[in-house]
């Protein structure tokens, strides 16, 4: 189990790009983010769990899906970690495993409404669901 | 070949009709048509004997050490490979800038007489070039060869014309064994007859007296006494050279044993680039360059014993 | 003329900055860390002050080995020396190399005037790579060997 | 030919039990140019060396090689002697036949076998000594101290009670510096002015000490114990020798309009200033670019008004050039600007305010009287949030990597004294890390958060939003795990510093090397950090890195100890083993000077006959008071025109062949 | 001067206004607009992933057109740029993107990142400038007090997006005083609004939408503008109706058309 963790993690850094050694752990992601009230795992933990092969836990995190990629998080910390993309990263992960589309085009027409963008419903596709 | 649609011969002249300088280094036509040699033309009429054509591989710029001492200024033809020497002489204040009045001029490649030679074709009265093609008149009739295949060593691989990759022969020789690599450069120095031509054409060798002809810097010797010392000879040149070295290929076109001495250099070249960051000496003339510089994280000598290649 | 096959007894030289490895050797020697007795060591003021000349000097005279120690990065007594040798030894080393010296018969190492262990260690490892790769024949000048049995 | 004198040492047993003595001294006597072999149980003894001293005498001797233990052990002794027998002290070579021979090899033959390998290079390496003598220059019995904050102040007033003259350059128009602007000190909470005063009074009245006050070093030339320096007094408008300071200008003044510096441009003040009331020198300086009399030609108030008839305004600036024995950098440091951190709003609202400016505001003499109120509205608050690490520890490139190390405690200073003053205001710290390391640190961080209540979070401020006159602080507390959100009326932000800008212009000048955050770097980082590793130059307090008042104190000391050391000598003896050029071989290709870390190598164009022509080459020159013989530029030398006296090119290639045979 | 126009699909639809009025009053300052032929999608979010190569590659159609056409590719919607300009950036500087890319393409030239990215508002500033606008207003709007809402996708990351100063930007707060109104200063304008998660959580959107709307009314807007589809969408959609009559949002290109009197 940890080792399947452990190549998850592998996978998320590389996917990310983000070395989360470079984390100093000052939490000005935590304070920078918009979403913060809603989210169960705090974008500094993310960082932290993912340096730690914490990946059970973050893929069933609601946090995944609060994200609101502003990037505010990626902005200001002070040390380029770029905490939004690891978020991603561990959700692009949840998202391609079988079954895990959050999002389904059975659902689409109760969401609709005359003026939603498509741009609402392109993005939601690329961040839900493979 | 032409500049600025202009013919370089007119530049000349003109350089001598509006007095923008007193002299000019330029290229004269020798014995036979393909052994155009250095020379410096003081007045219009000596212009006569001017020639720029595809056996104008010399590079111009060491005759500076010496013409641009002199009284009066001086015009330098440089194409685009002998900037980089000029650029380097001036930064290694060589040359006396405010004396020289460099004068860039085109180049599409020189060609290697040797080479057209080996094609089986006898008998050249002349070759003119035309484009890709060359247009040779021997005493059998008209001949016509690929320029490209014909062209000087060093401008197979013209860091400025061809973007070819120069490395791919240094790549080749790293690929070998270790022993392999001894053979290949003990075969290749065997030949070597000491004449010292590398060495006098070589612009970064501009040495008040060379350490090799300085009986007190304990490495002079005229004669070898085995072949590998000449060796130790060419070991030694390269690290004089090395991070000063523009790859003009100057020593290899001149060396009479046709030993391919620019790969020695180009592996040094390589290896900068590699080990220090893209560096291409005489690219301006006041930059410092890799071996008189330095950065905390450097890498380790042991890259050497640690990297791929052959062992 | 005996063919008799004599034991290989190399022949090492070992520049040594006079600040940290000079010192370091020293130190080696005061708590009686053995290291062979085939590896002589030359004093430089810095590992700066050794011209890749000698290094092939040494190799020409019949040296096996050559091995250059200085202070640690950061450590030089003259701040920078260091960094100098260490871009120049990584380009001769390389350029050795390409000739088809054997790679392993240079090296450098940073020893501190602290470090007589390191010195022991890294000497002796030396030294046994050397044993390994024989004498040093692609290098040597037939004409400086002649005149060893003077 | 040398006459080479070789004197082999038993040490005891030390050598004698593993190296046979006599087979080294017989094979000695073979070796060229030696003309005389012995041995003895104790070379070192007084009775060794005057062995040596008789063998010098009696053989004619021109070099000895002495085998015995290190020559970083007995070197020095071996020279003495030899220099008693009138023989030059570098004629003298050490075969390291203890340390690196008889201690570490136990066979017999071996250890033999190599101490006469090692001996006889010593001897091929003495064969081309050369008698070296150490160069001498005169000292300037002189210094000169840039910046004239409390390191600048406490390493002049140091200098000069050691008996030597010391000149301050200041750019601004009084001393004090940073400590200036300080209201109270941790941890030990005296009050800035009342310790930093007196010793600006101290300098000043010293008669030691000259203050050059609105000037800045223009160039400098020269080398260790001759440093050429001129220095540009900036025109204050003022003649200084007879203004009496009382002041009547600065409140004449019609122009009032200027941002005060000293207060951090928390208020104003006139033209023509004193910086502050305790200001050194007592002397007003004009303002020009505020001053209605240079910008409209009309005006002249202060000069109708001004009772010792002082004001000047067609004073122009002035250029004084001295000679220093040595240079003290004490540059210090300014906060960094804050454009790249405006989540902050420290631009958009005039409530967030840097720690300098607190320190103003609190300050009894600062623009509220002491008091500490809201600048916006001059109200007083009723909760403020201090935010740590503002630009520092940041490698985004928005701030400085590194640790600023003081904002810990003096924002720990700034919380207390606002718990103790204003009980009813409550005070929250963001903080990252609290770094506390010096003596009574941690327990004055401790009582901050202890017995003053000032509470302290573990997380970091994202954004502050002016809102409703209020500021909504949005920070982090991590160790409850949430995101707080604190509705403050003021925010102190701890920023990062950094070096003064003119350390740049300086290091240029000097040849003194900064890294890459501009801190000037020392020549050690262990055991030389009040150095500058050029000669003849010292550091003194931030300038060389972030420290605290103590620390800065101490080092201003420490560099001023080096001054004196320096200042007492009458002549400097430098080390001869120094590079040298061939000037007939040089190319002039500047390689040398670019690898030398002492900038000790010069270009001159200089006249030679080369075949009866006169020729003008231009050719390096070593400066041998400077250079400290690292042999650096001796390798790039294409030509090999560049040598090393002591351990030429020569002698290390004969040491070579010798080791090789 | 001529820049190929890349629109994106809102601008196709729901967000008519942004594009209509943005090519008019293009035209009218003098500033071609040339529609990129046979564009796609691009995909409305930007794939942080590196292994997201698919995703990448309908930007990357539209770069590489409008290099081969040898002009600087002007974009509009907030996201759309967003996207576009950070995967330009990938190519640029990502080997292995820009390898994996031009391996998926197999274009006649490699691609790699030779296209300028330009947005609307960067070429009124930098290629018209304001003080042109500022000449050329028929009908400025003076006495108006008017919010710039910048959201994140312009801003962030600064180092890829360089489009301002990402925390205290000026762009909009010009162009609204260019338009001769006064430009309100609040400190949310670049906070997100929690677009991209409407679909959702749109309880989570609302709050976002009323710090933004609550913090600009306090500072005395009038009318808030945008340069985002989802944005306007958003604030529409989930800003509390009382505060939606007090303050009306609409796209800058329609101010701008407004004041030019198109």
């Amino acid at each position: 189990m940890l080792q399947k963790q452990q190549l998850q993690a592998e996978t998320i850094r590389r996917i990310s790009g983000v070395n989360t050694r470079k984390c100093m752990k000052c939490g000005k992601c935590t304070a920078t983010c918009p979403a913060h009230s809603e989210m169960d795992i705090s974008p500094h933990r993310f960082v932290s769990m993912v340096e730690n092969n914490e990946i059970d836990a973050l893929m069933s995190s609601d946090s995944l899906w609060k994200c609101l990629s502003c990037f505010a998080c990626v902005e200001r910390c002070p040390r380029g970690v770029e905490p939004a993309n690891l978020i991603e990263a561990v959700r692009v992960t949840a998202v391609r495993m079988q079954n895990r589309n959050r999002l389904l085009p059975e659902n689409i027409p109760s969401l609709l409404n005359n003026k939603l963008p498509q741009q609402a419903l392109v993005s939601a596709f690329r961040k839900y669901s493979k | 070949m032409q500049t600025n649609n202009r013919p370089v011969k007119e530049i000349a002249q003109e350089i001598f009709a509006e007095n923008q300088a007193e002299r000019i280094l330029g290229w004269k036509r020798g014995e036979f048509f393909y052994d155009n040699s250095p020379a410096v033309f003081s007045a219009a009429d000596e212009l006569q004997e001017f020639v720029y054509d595809a056996f104008c591989g010399s590079n111009l710029s060491k005759f500076l050490v010496k013409e641009a001492a002199k009284e009066g200024r001086i015009a330098v033809l440089l194409k685009p490979c002998d900037r980089y020497s000029f650029n380097q002489l001036v930064k290694e204040h060589r040359i006396d800038k405010e004396n020289v009045l460099p004068i860039e001029i085109d180049c599409d490649g020189m060609v290697d007489i040797d080479k057209v030679r080996a094609l089986g074709i006898k008998g050249i009265k002349s070759i003119s070039a035309d484009g890709d093609q060359l247009t040779i008149e021997t005493v059998y009739g008209q001949k016509n060869c690929s320029k490209e295949d014909v062209l000087l060593l060093k401008c197979q691989t013209c860091k400025d014309r061809t973007g070819g990759d120069r490395f791919a022969l240094v790549r080749e020789i790293e690929e070998m064994s270790s022993v392999e690599r001894y053979e290949f450069w003990r075969s290749e120095l065997s030949k070597c007859i000491r004449c010292n031509a590398c060495r006098n054409v070589c612009p970064a060798c501009t040495c008040e007296k060379c350490v090799f002809d300085n009986d007190k810097s304990g490495i002079a010797n005229k004669a070898n006494s085995d072949s590998f010392e000449e060796s130790l000879y060419h070991m030694i040149r390269a690290f004089h050279v090395a991070g000063r070295c523009t790859d003009c290929g100057e020593c290899s076109r001149v060396c009479p044993q046709g030993i391919p001495l620019h790969l020695i250099n180009r592996k040094v070249i390589k290896d900068l680039n590699e080990f220090y960051g893209e560096y291409q000496a005489g690219a301006d003339d006041s930059s410092v360059g890799p071996l008189t510089s330095y950065e905390l994280d450097d890498v380790e000598p042991d890259i050497v014993m640690n990297r791929g290649g052959g062992r | 003329m005996s063919i008799e096959k004599k034991e290989f007894k190399p022949l090492i030289v070992a520049f040594c900055c006079n600040w940290c490895s000079y010192a370091g050797a020293d130190l080696a020697g005061t708590s009686r860390l053995a290291y062979p007795a085939e590896i002589k060591i030359i004093r430089v003021p810095c590992s700066c002050r050794v011209n890749p000349m000698f290094v092939l000097r040494a190799f020409q005279r019949g040296a096996d080995g050559v091995i250059i120690a200085g202070c640690h990065p950061g450590d030089c007594h003259y701040t920078s020396g260091n960094y100098f040798a260490r871009r120049r030894m990584t380009m001769l080393f390389s350029m050795l190399d390409f000739f088809g010296i054997e790679r392993e018969r240079t090296r450098v190492d940073w020893v501190s005037a602290a470090e007589g262990v390191k010195f022991s260690t890294v000497m002796n490892d030396f030294s046994k790579k050397i044993h390994e790769l024989g004498e040093n024949r692609r290098l040597g000048d037939l004409r400086c060997k002649q005149t060893i049995d003077r | 030919m040398q006459r080479i004198g070789v004197f082999v040492c038993w040490c005891g047993t030390n050598i004698a039990a593993t190296v046979d003595i006599d087979t080294v001294v017989e094979a000695m006597k073979r070796e060229p140019g030696v003309v005389h072999s012995s041995d003895y149980q104790y070379m070192c003894s007084e009775a060794g060396q005057s062995r040596i001293r008789n063998a010098i005498k009696e053989h004619n001797l021109t070099g000895i090689v002495v085998c015995a233990c290190s020559p970083r052990m007995h070197e020095t002794t071996f020279r003495k002697a030899a220099k008693a027998a009138g023989l030059n002290e570098f004629m003298v070579e050490i075969a390291n036949i203890r340390e690196h021979c008889a201690w570490i090899h136990k066979d017999r033959t071996e250890a033999t076998e190599k101490a006469v390998v090692l001996a006889r290079t010593a001897v091929a390496k003495l064969n081309l000594n050369k008698p070296l003598t150490p160069g001498t220059s005169d000292v300037v019995k002189r210094a000169l101290v840039i910046g004239g904050g409390i390191a600048g102040i406490q390493s002049a007033l140091d200098i000069a009670e050691a008996g030597y003259q010391v000149d301050i350059v200041e750019k601004e128009p009084t001393i004090g510096g940073k400590m200036a602007q300080l209201d109270k000190t941790f941890p030990t909470l005296d009050c800035a002015a009342c310790i930093l005063t007196p010793k600006m009074v101290e300098a000043a009245q010293h008669d030691n000490i000259n203050l050059i006050t609105y000037s800045e070093v223009d160039s400098v030339s020269g080398f260790v114990g001759n440093f050429t320096v001129k220095i540009r007094k900036k025109a204050r408008s003022v003649k200084a020798d007879i203004c009496s300071g009382c002041g009547i200008c600065t409140e004449k003044c019609p122009s009032k309009k200027a941002k005060s510096e000293f207060n951090m441009g928390l208020n104003n003040r006139s033209a023509i200033y004193i910086p502050f009331a305790q200001a050194i020198p007592n002397v007003p300086v004009i303002d020009r670019d505020q001053c209605i009399k240079f910008k409209t030609g009309k005006c002249g108030l202060c000069a109708k008004v001004c009772p010792a008839d002082a004001i000047d305004f067609s004073q122009q600036d002035e250029i004084i050039e001295q000679k220093y024995g040595a240079v003290v950098l004490a540059t210090g440091f300014k906060p960094i600007k804050l454009d790249n951190f405006d989540e902050y709003s420290y631009a958009a609202s005039q409530d967030v305010i840097t720690s300098l400016e607190l320190e103003r505001i609190m300050n009894a003499a600062g623009p509220t009287g002491g008091k500490l109120l809201r600048p916006s509205d001059k109200k007083h608050p009723h909760t403020m949030v201090f935010v740590q690490c503002v630009g520092s520890r940041d490698t985004t490139g928005c701030g400085k990597t590194y640790c600023s190390k003081i904002c810990c405690m003096y924002t720990a200073k700034h919380a207390m004294l606002i718990r103790e003053k204003y009980p009813d205001i409550d005070v929250h710290v963001f903080y990252i890390d609290v770094r506390t390391p010096g003596k009574n640190f941690d327990e004055f961080y401790r009582r901050a958060a202890e017995d003053y209540g000032v509470n302290y979070i573990k997380g970091m401020v994202g954004k502050v939003a002016p809102t409703n006159g209020k500021l909504m602080v949005q920070g982090s507390d991590l160790i409850a795990d949430r995101q707080v959100i604190i509705e403050a009326d003021m925010v102190v932000l701890a920023t990062a510093i950094e070096p003064d800008q003119t350390a740049k212009s300086l290091a240029t000048m000097l040849t003194a090397s900064i890294d890459t955050n501009n801190f000037f770097t020392e020549a050690h980082p262990k055991l030389r950090p009040v150095e500058s590793p050029t000669a003849g130059v010292f550091l003194s307090g931030v300038c060389q890195g972030p420290k605290d008042i103590p620390e800065t104190v101490a080092q201003a000391s420490a560099a001023a100890v080096k001054v004196v050391g320096l200042l007492s000598k009458d002549k400097l003896v430098s080390n001869p083993c120094v590079a040298g050029s061939n000037e007939l071989l040089c190319n002039g290709c500047s390689n040398c000077q670019h690898v030398c870390p002492y900038g000790a190598i010069d270009y001159v164009e200089k006249e030679f006959r080369i075949n009866g022509k006169i020729k003008i080459r231009r050719v390096a020159q070593v400066n041998e008071a400077v250079c400290q013989g690292c042999g650096a530029c001796t390798v790039v030398c294409p030509s090999g025109a560049m040598d090393l006296k002591g351990f030429t090119n020569q002698q290390i290639m004969a040491e070579v062949d010798a080791i090789c045979r | 001067m001529t820049f190929d126009y890349y629109p994106g699909c809102t601008l196709k639809t729901k967000a008519k206004e942004l594009d209509i009025h943005a090519r008019s009053a293009a035209e009218a300052l003098g500033i071609k607009l040339e529609e990129l032929t046979d564009w796609q999608c691009c995909g409305a979010v930007y794939p942080m992933a590196k292994d997201e190569i698919a995703t990448r590659l309908s930007s990357v159609r539209a770069l590489a057109a409008s290099r081969d056409n040898g002009r600087d590719l002007l974009t509009l919607c907030s996201a759309c740029h967003h996207v576009i300009k950070r995967v330009n950036n990938d190519m640029q500087t990502d080997e292995e993107i820009r390898t994996k890319v031009n391996n998926y393409m197999s274009p006649e030239t490699e691609y790699h990142g030779e296209t300028k990215v330009v947005h609307y508002l960067e070429m009124l500033r930098d290629t018209i400038g304001f003080d042109t606008i500022r000449q050329r207003a028929v009908k400025p709007l003076t006495g108006k007090k008017i919010g710039a809402y910048y959201g994140c996708l312009l801003l962030r990351p600064n180092k890829v997006m360089a489009f301002d100063n990402p925390e205290n930007p000026t762009v909009l707060e010009d162009f609204i005083r260019a338009l001769g109104a006064e430009p309100v200063i609040y400190p949310y304008r670049n906070e997100c609004c929690g677009g991209y998660i409407s679909l959702e959580n749109n309880e989570l959107s609302a709050k976002k939408c009323d710090q933004i709307t609550v913090s600009a009314l306090e500072n005395k807007a009038d009318m808030l503008i945008t340069a985002c589809p989802l944005c306007m969408y958003n604030l529409d959609a989930n800003t509390n109706s009382e505060h939606k009559t007090k303050l009306p949002i609409v796209y800058f290109t329609e101010l701008l058309a407004q004041v030019l009197d198109i």
